[in-house]
């Protein structure tokens, strides 16, 4: 369904003010590919992928998207790939289906729906995100890096505060995607690691 | 690109709409100024002077209340984020500019009305009376629009913002309150130049912002 | 000398300018001083 | 540099020029001697705040050295800063002995008053993004947002006030009228001025380089 998708990323360092997080991390997936990043806290995960994601920039370094054979622009990233992140928190002012209308880039009702009945939360769809839980916060996430069927997926913690109900799905979820799709997760969980075929060790990287 | 920004401007409308609360104060804000402001005035006659600084000070002051407020929302529920993944900022930054002019113009189109009523002024030339009212207004939502997205990044906010803005906004306020003062009082014919002088302000800012605002939305 | 003020006041400044020169140029010393310890490593 | 080290030599004379070299004015008398700081002074807070416009540009525009841009910007700023409060303290006191009151919104007044809050809002922009990464980025756009609304001052100007100030530097018919030695002082003060603001500038870039510096050093190892 996807062309071929590549990520490489080349000599990534990443310097807040003060202190140094990481140093010349270098790493490359492909679709097909699902690529585990993994440290103690405080390793600079989380900045890593939202580097990757063009949120944040890197003190060094660069990022290179290819689809095919083509080099996706900077600017035009946007609808390639998919993010989750606890940092990325949804409208507390709307509702599950709203906040995923709003994410995604034209999809049918339909299919927000179905989305909704699969991560369970279709019974709760009117309700403000405001009202939710933390667990279904954290699926309400998963909806929306999921919703347009990203060529690259970018995962920060994916099963923080879910319930093994909620495990279960994203696991056979990651399953069934995980052929036409680069996926990247960013965790210290072991079930999630398990799910990968490689990775790196951001802080051992550093020494 | 458009549909980008109809659907930001689509979100901030419902959110607000929903949570009438910050919205709501502002508008009580600035209907509330103007009437402690006539009230203190009691019936004195003043200058037409006197009264467009009157009703300029009341309408920066509520600009200043309401109009950073955009951006610090997505701060503080943290969700910038999620509308930085999914907009470009320029987008983001024309819906906010949108949406500021909006409700700017409708606390601009309350204030005024409100304070001519209490006041018992009635402007010698009223068409060029709105005029000087809405393209101030526009001056001053375009300018704040960028400096709320400023302010929002930074610490002790809606006191900053006052600071920041002021300096920007003299320009303005000079401009705004001169015209409105020939325009209650009558005598000189118009002076369209002055007019266009604020569109051009608000079309320089404007521009400027456009081409600026990445650089404090994303991190350099 | 005492008796033309314009005389009192430009000692005055002068002997302001002197303490501030003399900050400076101390502080110019230092800076290459420092300079020459981080650079030559 | 020893260009900026001239100073040193430059200022004394300049001391000297302005208050036993250069002849009293016609009208105020020895109290326009004033006007060899106050001038000078108010050059160089305009000089200082267009190179930070610049530096904040080039901060946007260029890739590398970032952290140096940030640094200069801001130095250039914070050393204006305080050229414009003598400008503003010279500039009343002048106004008390020739006009009567220490303050009377003359469009000169009013030009670095504006200049003034300016700064005063660019450094408190400045130091509340203090741990913010983006803090270089967000306190460029606000001094080039400020730079542009600049021109349309001297639009306005004109329109709102008439001007009691005399032109001083370009004297055709201005109040006082400036003889040859008076304007070779003013001149040459002008020149030591901008040089002092250079040797603090290039001092405060220099330490700030340091920072920069030891920063990396401190934590790339």
């Amino acid at each position: 369904m996807h062309k071929n998708y590549s990520l490489h990323i080349n000599k990534i360092s990443k310097r807040f003010r003060k202190q140094l997080l990481f140093r010349d991390i270098s790493f490359s997936a492909e679709t097909g590919e699902s690529y585990f990043i993994t440290g103690p806290n405080g390793s600079g995960k989380s900045t890593m992928l939202q580097i990757i994601a063009g949120v944040q920039k890197s003190t060094a370094g660069e990022i290179f998207f290819s689809r095919g054979k083509k080099e996706i622009p900077a600017g035009e990233r946007f609808s390639h790939f998919g993010f989750t992140s606890p940092a990325v928190n949804p409208y507390d002012m709307l509702t599950a289906a709203e906040n995923i209308r709003f994410a995604s880039s034209g999809v049918k009702d339909e299919q927000i729906d179905e989305m909704l009945s699969l991560f369970g939360l279709y019974p709760h769809r009117s309700k403000h995100v405001g009202l939710y839980s933390s667990g279904m916060k954290q699926r309400v996430r998963l909806i929306i890096a999921m919703i347009d069927s990203p060529g690259i997926l970018l995962l920060d913690e994916p099963s923080s505060n879910l319930d093994s109900a909620g495990k279960d799905i994203l696991f056979s979820e990651i399953e069934r995607i995980r052929k036409d799709t680069v996926i990247v997760i960013a965790t210290n969980e072991h079930d999630e690691i398990k799910l990968c075929t490689k990775g790196i060790d951001i802080a051992e990287q550093n020494l | 690109m458009q549909s980008r920004i109809f659907k930001n401007l689509r979100k901030d409308f419902l959110i607000e709409f929903r949570n009438r609360s910050a919205v709501n104060i502002s508008f009580a804000f600035a209907g509330i100024t103007t009437l402690s402001v006539s009230l203190a005035c009691g019936g004195a006659t003043l200058s037409p002077q006197i009264h467009s600084v009157l009703l300029w000070i009341i309408i920066f002051f509520s600009g200043m209340s309401g109009l950073s407020h955009i951006f610090i929302r997505e701060e503080e529920e943290r969700t910038s984020l999620f509308l930085a993944l999914h907009s470009d900022p320029e987008n983001i930054y024309l819906s906010k500019l949108v949406f500021n002019i909006i409700l700017f113009s409708c606390i601009t189109a309350l204030v005024t009305p409100l304070y001519l009523f209490f006041m018992q002024v009635v402007p010698a030339y009223t068409v060029y009376f709105i005029l000087t009212a809405a393209s101030g207004s526009l001056a001053i939502s375009s300018i704040t629009t960028i400096l709320g997205a400023m302010v929002a990044k930074a610490e002790s906010r809606s006191s900053l913002f006052t600071v920041i803005s002021f300096p920007v906004m003299i320009p303005v306020l000079w401009i705004s309150i001169k015209l409105t003062s020939d325009s209650i009082e009558g005598g000189a014919p118009p002076e369209l130049r002055s007019l266009l002088f604020l569109l051009a302000f608000s079309g320089v800012i404007i521009s400027v912002s456009y081409l600026a605002f990445k650089f404090i939305w994303t991190e350099q | 000398m005492t008796s033309n003020p314009l005389m009192t006041l430009m000692a005055v400044v002068m002997i302001i300018w002197f303490g501030l020169a003399l900050f400076l140029y101390r502080l110019d010393r230092k800076v290459s001083k420092i300079e020459g310890v981080i650079h030559e490593p | 540099m020893v260009l900026y080290r001239l100073i040193f030599i430059f200022m004394p004379v300049v001391i000297y020029m302005a208050f036993m070299w250069a002849p009293p004015a016609a009208i105020l008398g020895d109290a326009s001697r004033i006007l060899y700081f106050h001038v000078p002074v108010a050059w160089v807070s305009v000089v200082a705040f267009i190179v930070s416009g610049v530096q904040s540009i080039l901060f946007l525009v260029t890739e590398n050295r970032r952290r140096e841009r940030e640094y200069m910007a801001y130095n250039s700023a914070a050393a204006g800063m305080v050229f414009t409060i003598l400008t503003v303290i010279t500039g009343s006191i002048w106004a008390k002995l020739s006009w009567g009151s220490y303050w009377n919104w003359d469009p000169r007044e009013t030009s670095i008053v504006v200049l003034m809050l300016i700064y005063i809002a660019y450094l408190s922009l400045y130091s509340s993004l203090k741990e913010h990464p983006n803090r270089g980025g967000i306190s460029s756009v606000y001094l080039i947002i400020a730079m542009i609304t600049m021109p349309f001052f001297i639009f306005i100007i004109p329109r709102i006030y008439s001007s009691l100030h005399p032109d001083t530097i370009i004297n055709q018919e201005g109040k006082i009228h400036l003889e040859p030695a008076m304007r070779i002082t003013l001149f040459s003060s002008i020149v030591t001025f901008t040089l002092l603001y250079g040797y603090i500038y290039r001092l405060m870039n220099r330490i700030s380089r340091l920072e920069i510096k030891a920063e990396e050093k401190h934590y790339d190892i």
